[in-house]
């Protein structure tokens, strides 16, 4: 395993002194790991705080600031943070108005941001939650953890942000998050695992014919594995997936995510692929990003997420965002 | 059992989790997402620290300071299940200076309560659960039965390890192993592997009192 | 090799077709393969016309829009455009004040582009040429093709795109890239080498505790290979070539690239020694990027730029650009 | 040799550079960017492609045709060296039907001041001029000695294959191979050994007119 890391023990806090240097918007407390919009908090507006291991860049750190979080907090690699860090980025971000926990589902994430909404309450802190479960690849069932949350995430973050922005109470903003997640599906391909570094060895092996389908954003193996093909058949699948579980129609927001080792090029053909595949099914991607945004350390693969598109929703996906991973304002120059 | 014993304890099962790391995050790469030897490194090396640092003087208070360092160091599934054990357990100790085995038998039992109250996991959904729960039954009955607590501390890791190995052939149904489906069947739960290293801490801990 | 393509002859095709889809900000002539502004050509403007193999993605497809390129040409994977190309982008964007063309310095880029500037200049098109040549990897000598261009291409266009949108005429639109260009340096290290789809394997091999130093933008071997170590050290034998060639100083605007596969975690790690190592030699990073933004297919490691500033820079860089790869607006929203 | 045999010869060419395609992007691997296969063999099907779609009527003609297709398709640095090479020569032997060992000699001599005049390369630079040169002067001291055609290429082949092969221990000086300094000894340029297949096709085509 090579990485450009200091040490296994480093690389939080590293990742963390590299984020402090490179955004002067951003305020980064080392001792508790937690990354702030440098005004927070905003008095009268609902603050936004999330989090989850780190390996995931840029989220969740990189969508801290106007329009989107208000702090992240960031684990180990693919580690949920500890309770501590959340309740503090809570209080941190508590304008008055309350406090927006988004958090992915996995038991981890799950059981640490519980623990910390239990005692931000004791410590007379408003907080609302709401869990991004968006992956078809999972089996909603009893039988299982429930769904996982992957690349609607940044959906949920950026929208709720936007809405958070105009004032909203708290009620509204979690309803609408909550929304948002409904609204979304998500289904992730990989060629080849990502190397924890404590691990020191890819989480799993696959040939050089074969591709691991409906793979979380952790290194999880998928659950099934298939052999390779084109670029259109491998859409195929993934888009079968998101379809199979709500028929795809109208308006879409669409995140082709690259899981951190796959180059744009690649990126943007499979964009190409699931438009196509978006067309055919008489549906639309009217916006959407490309690239890296929810990874998986350099793992080499993609993820689709669609998100069916509302008016309200729309409005609030354009509206100016200015993070270090997503920024936009309200009157852009065209063409 | 006095305060000495547990923070012996607390020592076995940090050096045993410490020599297994690697062993652990290879169990959870198969069917997780290889962290499970590095969390518990963590954690109880800050428990060790706290413990050092500030030294409790009832084991409830050890138990309970461990737990809470557990909490805040670990993260992940592991940290807030094996933290709430913990700290159940200290809880249902008291203040009481010296506990019996029956004692321990009910810490135990509260301990198992709160994880399984948080975590939602029932025996056979290739959980840690799959070791705790048969390692403390088998101590409740030991114990009833009024065998040395070295001895019954044998039974209830051997119930334990036995318990770890029963998780293999199972289909997980909850924590990160249940996204993997009929895949997860093959392959022992980190989580289950680590609790049995737990129990045969305690087992040692007893030895050496 | 395993990657997101239908076959190795359509990844162009297929990338432009995602891109058409992604950015409708943008227009793609499939046929000469030239992606451009969708407006262009803009009267009374510069038009900045750039091109190089595909590969590098965002580069320098992704840096068109409002306040950077007007058209880009892309290559096949790593092989410089062809005239034709460029005849055809130049055309489509001259609003009558000129085009600049912005040419990375290899051979086949620059000979490509000065057939294609002597055609142009016989159809009554003024065009004016500005090479980058960033790379202290490279000796710069008689005996070497001279120095290759890297990350500062980014600059380059960021800043003449910035110029050019004031109105500016060809000639102080070129001076200034020409400035910029002098004022840049960078150096890249790899820890492994990318796949060429057409070559199937990586362009080299590097052991498990090998990394490379001195690489260029297109699996070319470095000039050494030494052993890894850790992130700081690996950063100061970058910064050191970087210094030695030219002292670091004052203000400085740095890019800390990704190459494709190296994920965003481990470039914020890099960013922060290079930013550490900066303040120790007494210069200050005031602007930065951090990022896949020149990426070399699957490449893992990183490269770094590093642009001396002048006020004029500095206020050009801020200004505001808007394209698939790198956006900002005048008045943004802080903290 | 009329048009026919310029044909003939880049219909050779074309062969030779499909079949060789995965060698010379291997030897392009080594001190290049590993697509200089790829990139002849694209020029030379669409070489093809544009002389059946529109034959032309001289040899001029021909190779006129080919060098432009060249530098319209292949990109990199061997499209417009080659495509000046083909037009160059195209040029030189203006629109004679027939043309003579003499003539081709001519217009070789005429490509190869093309290529330098372009890439500002000189032999021992470690490029294709390296087998070019070597070459067209074989070829041209044959023709003064009145030696056979075929046997006029066949020695100019074994002069460019020489070329090539002496490339292997020269440091490159330009291209894409000279960011390697010292590096890039050791092995052979790839435009030397295409350069080489060229000739040696345009010999294949003298046997068999
Ligand atoms: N709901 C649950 N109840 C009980 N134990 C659980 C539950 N979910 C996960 N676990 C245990 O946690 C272990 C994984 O811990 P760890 O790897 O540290 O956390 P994470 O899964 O967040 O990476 C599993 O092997 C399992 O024994
Ligand atoms: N300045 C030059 N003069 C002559 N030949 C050159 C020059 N630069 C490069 N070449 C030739 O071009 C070959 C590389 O061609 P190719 O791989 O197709 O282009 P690129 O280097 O742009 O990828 C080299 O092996 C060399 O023979
Ligand atoms: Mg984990
Ligand atoms: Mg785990
Ligand atoms: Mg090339
Ligand atoms: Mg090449």
């Amino acid at each position: 395993m090579k990485k450009l890391i200091n040490s296994v023990d480093a690389i939080v806090t590293d990742t963390l002194r590299g984020v402090a240097a490179a955004h002067p918007s951003l305020r980064v407390d080392f001792e508790n790991r937690v990354i702030y919009r440098r005004n927070a908090p905003h008095q009268g507006k609902v603050g936004l705080v999330s989090g989850g291991g780190a390996g995931h860049e840029p989220l969740h750190g990189g969508f801290v600031g106007y329009g989107m979080l208000d702090a992240a907090c960031p684990g180990e690699v693919f580690t949920s943070p500890v309770p501590d860090q959340m309740i503090e980025a809570s209080k941190g971000v508590d304008g008055g108005a309350g406090v927006l926990h988004i958090v992915k589902n996995y038991t981890g994430d799950v059981l640490n941001f519980e623990m910390a909404a239990e005692l931000c309450a004791d410590e007379g802190i408003e907080v609302a939650s709401v869990l991004v479960n968006d992956d078809v690849a999972v089996q909603d069932s009893l039988y299982t953890a429930g769904r996982r949350g992957t690349g609607a995430t940044l959906f949920v973050e950026k929208i709720a942000g936007a809405l958070a922005e105009t004032g909203a109470p708290l009620a509204e903003v979690a309803r609408l998050a909550q929304e948002v997640n409904e609204r979304s599906r998500s289904f992730g391909v990989a060629l080849s695992a990502g190397t924890v570094p404590a691990a020191g060895k890819p989480t799993f092996d696959l040939s050089d014919t074969e591709i691991e389908l409906g793979i979380g954003i952790h290194g999880e193996p998928g659950r099934t594995r298939t052999t390779h093909r084109e670029a259109r058949e491998i859409a195929r699948l993934a888009m079968d997936a998101v379809n199979d579980d709500v028929p795809l129609s109208g308006d879409t927001l669409v995140l082709l995510n690259g899981m951190g080792g796959t180059p744009l090029l690649e990126l943007y053909i499979m964009y190409g692929e699931v438009a196509a595949y978006l067309e055919e099914k008489g549906a639309r991607a009217v916006r959407c990003l490309v690239g890296n945004y929810v990874t998986s350390l350099d793992m080499q693969g993609f993820s689709v997420s669609v998100c069916r598109l509302t008016d309200e929703l729309t409005r609030l996906w354009d509206a100016p965002v200015e993070t270090p991973g997503l920024r936009w304002a309200a009157d852009r120059p065209h063409g | 059992m006095d305060t000495s014993f547990f923070l012996a304890w607390i020592k076995e099962a940090a050096s045993a989790v410490q020599a297994e790391r690697d062993h652990l995050t290879q169990l959870d790469a198969a069917i997780g997402d290889a962290d499970h030897g590095a969390n518990l490194d963590r954690g109880f090396a800050a428990v060790r620290q706290t413990l050092a640092d500030t030294p409790p003087q009832t084991p409830g208070g050890v138990l309970v300071q461990a737990g809470s360092a557990l909490i805040r160091k670990v993260g992940g599934a592991s940290g807030p299940l094996y933290g709430t054990a913990f700290r159940q357990m200290g809880r249902a100790l008291g203040d009481a200076p010296e506990i019996t085995p029956a004692d321990l038998v009910t810490a135990l039992e509260a301990a198992q309560e709160g994880v399984q109250k948080l975590g939602g996991a029932a025996e056979g959904d290739k959980t840690l659960v799959d070791a705790f729960a048969p390692a403390v039954r088998a101590l409740a009955q030991a114990v009833r039965d009024g065998a040395k607590l070295e001895d019954a501390l044998e039974t209830a890791t051997a119930a334990a390890q036995e318990g770890a190995q029963a998780t293999v052939p199972l289909q997980a149904r909850k924590g990160r192993a249940s996204y993997l489906g009929p895949r997860s069947v093959g392959h022992e739960d980190p989580g289950a592997a680590s609790t049995a290293l737990i129990f045969a801490a305690l087992r040692r801990a007893a030895g050496q009192a």
